[in-house]
């Protein structure tokens, strides 16, 4: 049964270092003052998965968290590139990176084996394209009825999974809605979890379009207001679009960003 | 309806909403392509199914989304479904009548990428995002679309990483790789529009937007382009699109 | 995108001699109506597929209709026996019924490879157990990353689905809630689908647990209120519990069966 | 409490009730078992999770299900989700603690049959339902409780079909199989309880209920049947457990 804890227990307890991390949210509640709290906690050597790193990835690989990236895609969405991911990939800044990349169906796939207790999965994809060539976690597979062709990826099992999402009641039941992503399976893959949402309730009152993670399904449970800023949480907050454009500036520079980062680490509400 | 001043920009995404019809289903991906869906939608096609890899199927924005995600899609869609629903049960068996892609560089033969420029993929010149969903956009919906500014650098030769497959090295490559789908059979940039060779698959010029001459075109390709023996001129937007297309943009600026 | 055409019509349209026929619903939301009209139509040859095939199953076995079922469970749930379909596998009555038979984790399993456009999917499944001796639609298959072994089992892809839901808006978009089972999976595997809905509405109201299969993944509505008796339809009716008890005793005796197959085929209505 | 006249039915359900505890997660099969677990609920485990093949996680029923899909099942949900969903995410990554399951034959080392009575498949003696949401259950709780009214007939050496794995021929088989799950750990019939043997994994008689005798459980086994060193008899059902079962059984009929 989920326990209902302070954010700043829950990653503690939960997050160490050299830890596989997914933090997951496709545009819509993105759990980033999550990954403030890790930077705060100085983790080290985490492999950090996630489909779309954005920006909470770019602060987090830029802080020096992590050794490895497993990803999809990595921008600024509607703004530009990653500086911090660049610096990381291409300057070895603060630490070298090093990045398992995939296409989205291929992860969303590998979420999926991960949450059915599967070693791998099935699709049609990365077919005639560079990605088998530079990443060793495609391989191909053949039908045992059709003797057809196809790829397999194999699962993700992150030793947490956080994620944000609108509301938990108090036994840690967590309820969300709107776009879902992977969030799910994310959860569900991971050996241990960790689920910030907008507000603890008496009651879960259905919503369409909603899920519900069962309070045994989740291990921890943070009341964490906004904590998806500056991505949204429907029924609660708009994105902020200025600051995905601001985060453009900051992370360009080295400097600008160490003191961005010391101000996170100092506990100030960073909101450009 | 006369025409007023417009920017290359401005008919490429007008060029690239006429290539689409009502009732298509459209796999958007944003950007330049998720400009041209909703113009479509707002202007000769409203009947266009946008589906955006966020999890939407059949969203009917009235501004232009700001990111692949934004609330906007789930709020206007007729159904909100998770990610890997919309790769698995939606996308992968061919469902989808376009992929409408863009490109960091795309290549004589369609192909694109979206990875990294420079030889090396370990030491690259320029990191990019990486593939999203367009690899498997670009395999399985039954044709794509290619929208995306002309230049020596971004139409090149052959393609430095091919995140995306297009027609490989051409001559029925794909065929012989087991996609399904087309592959992309239209490529619009800022300045012309291209086609495939329906034997060799290289790139065709086979339209240039108005004042832009087929000189000028070669000089934004990056290969020995092949022009074909009648070059359509597009015609240029109507009042009523750049009206629709700017406010659009207004909307969601 | 999905026309609104009578039941009569669509079935006349969709359902061919010899094709293979899914009908879905998991105790909820069974199309039940869509079975008596193929029997009033006298379709033959169908190969039927079904996780759970009961009442509706036994009715089209009883009148002559199938020559093949692919099944996981086959019974008259809280009362007992299918006795046509007992009739049928242990005496041919009244033509001869070939079987093939999974668990419901294999066939839910099928039909999602199905809607995925995939010839296979993968399960934990039928280790140790007598199925793969008596099924040939099951095999071993080797993680590619791992070299654990799996089973496999091959996609349904069926000629046509047909499914029971709550409403459809006039333009085809169909709704459903409360228990879903597999009813999306089996109209995306499908070449052709049908589904029945207790109303056709001018929109949709969003309704918790709801999920909409829009228009163009769908080729045929039919509006047939009361279409899931005596299953039930959430929202709209609750089950007939002596209809279930009913049937055993008309579907135990051949002469009692056939005076039911000549009512339904007087296209009577047949509450018991 | 005083204990008033009751079956052996119910004892059995009592029985079976009682080996839940709160806080665990229960895949119910529909019948004896589905009794047992919502009694197991309305008495000592309030916190007991079922979870149904339907697709419901945290049903909380105040009468028994008239079937897997009963409505009520889904209304009193926690979560209600496909049934691809609950066998891939939820029954196969050992979620549940204990999957809780019926028999028509259950053999020495905890094979189920639900499929044919009789040695030819093609030409049964009698065809029953087959194999439902059972053997995947087997296979991936923690643990399986089976409840079976037991006579010569269902308790049987080797069952005609092994519909559902329990410990194969035994000595391990279930771990050599690479089986997660430890498999069947209890029996519960209307004469009494039976566990594996850790080493052989064949069934033992390890307590009768009241009223019954050892000899007696003998001449309802098909097999040559071990009894423990110690056989415990079962307390008796409580009034209160009796009221309980009764109250959920009139709700339901």
């Amino acid at each position: 049964m989920a326990e209902v804890v302070s954010l700043r227990d829950a990653v503690a307890e939960l997050v160490h270092d050299g830890d596989v991390v997914a933090m997951e949210g496709f545009t819509h509640l993105i759990p980033v003052t999550a990954g403030h709290e890790i930077i705060r906690q100085r983790r080290r050597d985490l492999t950090l998965v996630r489909m779309t790193p954005d920006i909470v990835y770019d602060q987090l690989i830029g802080a020096g968290c992590a050794r490895k990236l497993i990803f999809s895609w990595g921008g600024n969405p509607g703004v530009g590139s990653l500086h911090r991911f660049r610096d990381a990939v291409q300057h070895g800044w603060p630490v070298p990176l090093e990045i398992e990349e995939h296409s989205h169906a291929g992860m969303a796939n590998r979420y999926v084996a991960g949450a059915s207790g599967l070693p791998f999965a099935v699709l049609r994809g990365y077919v005639g394209t560079d990605l088998p060539n530079v990443t060793d976690t495609i391989k191909p597979i053949t039908c045992p009825f059709t003797g057809e062709a196809l790829t397999a990826v194999p699962a993700i099992n992150p030793d947490v999974a956080i994620v944000h999402a609108q509301r938990a009641d108090r036994a840690g039941n967590v309820q969300l809605w709107g776009l879902v992503g992977v969030q799910k399976e994310a959860v569900l893959a991971a050996r241990r979890s960790l689920v910030t949402v907008e507000e603890v309730v008496d009651e879960l009152e259905p919503v369409p379009g909603g899920m519900v993670l069962p309070s045994w399904a989740v291990d921890r449970v943070a009341e964490v207001p906004g904590g998806a800023h500056p991505s949204y949480a429907q029924g609660y907050s708009e994105r902020d679009n200025a600051y995905y454009a601001a985060w453009d500036a900051i992370s360009r520079d080295r400097d600008e960003f160490e003191r961005w980062v010391e101000r996170v680490r100092a506990g100030e509400e960073v909101n450009a | 309806m006369t025409t007023s001043t417009y920017t290359a920009d401005e008919m490429m995404s007008v060029a690239a909403a006429r290539a689409l019809s009502g009732g298509q289903r459209c796999f958007v991906g944003i950007g330049l392509p998720s400009t041209a869906a909703n113009l479509a939608r707002r202007t000769h096609a409203p009947d266009l199914v946008l589906i955006y890899e966020s999890g939407t199927l059949g969203s009917k924005p009235d501004r232009l989304p700001a990111s692949i995600g934004d609330g906007i899609l789930a709020e206007t869609a007729d159904a909100v479904i998770s990610v890997p629903e919309v790769f698995n049960y939606w996308l992968q068996p061919g469902r989808i009548d376009v992929g409408f892609l863009g490109a960091a560089q795309l290549d004589k033969f369609g192909n694109i990428n979206t990875t990294v420029i420079g030889d090396d993929y370990a030491d690259p010149k320029v990191r990019l995002p990486g593939a999203g969903g367009a690899p498997e956009i670009a395999a399985n919906c039954h044709e794509v679309y290619v929208v995306v500014r002309q230049s020596k650098r971004s139409f090149v030769d052959q393609v430095d990483f091919v995140t995306s497959f297009g027609h490989g090295r051409g001559n029925g490559e794909r065929a012989r790789l087991g996609l399904r789908g087309a592959g992309p059979t239209l490529v619009i940039t800022d300045l012309g529009v291209f086609r495939p060779d329906p034997d060799s698959h290289e790139l065709v010029l086979t339209g240039v937007h108005p004042g832009v001459t087929v000189e000028q075109v070669r000089e934004a390709t990056g290969w020995e382009l092949r022009v074909a023996d009648d070059v359509a001129t597009t015609p240029a937007p109507t009042s009523d699109e750049l009206a629709v297309l700017r406010a659009l943009k207004e909307a969601s600026s």
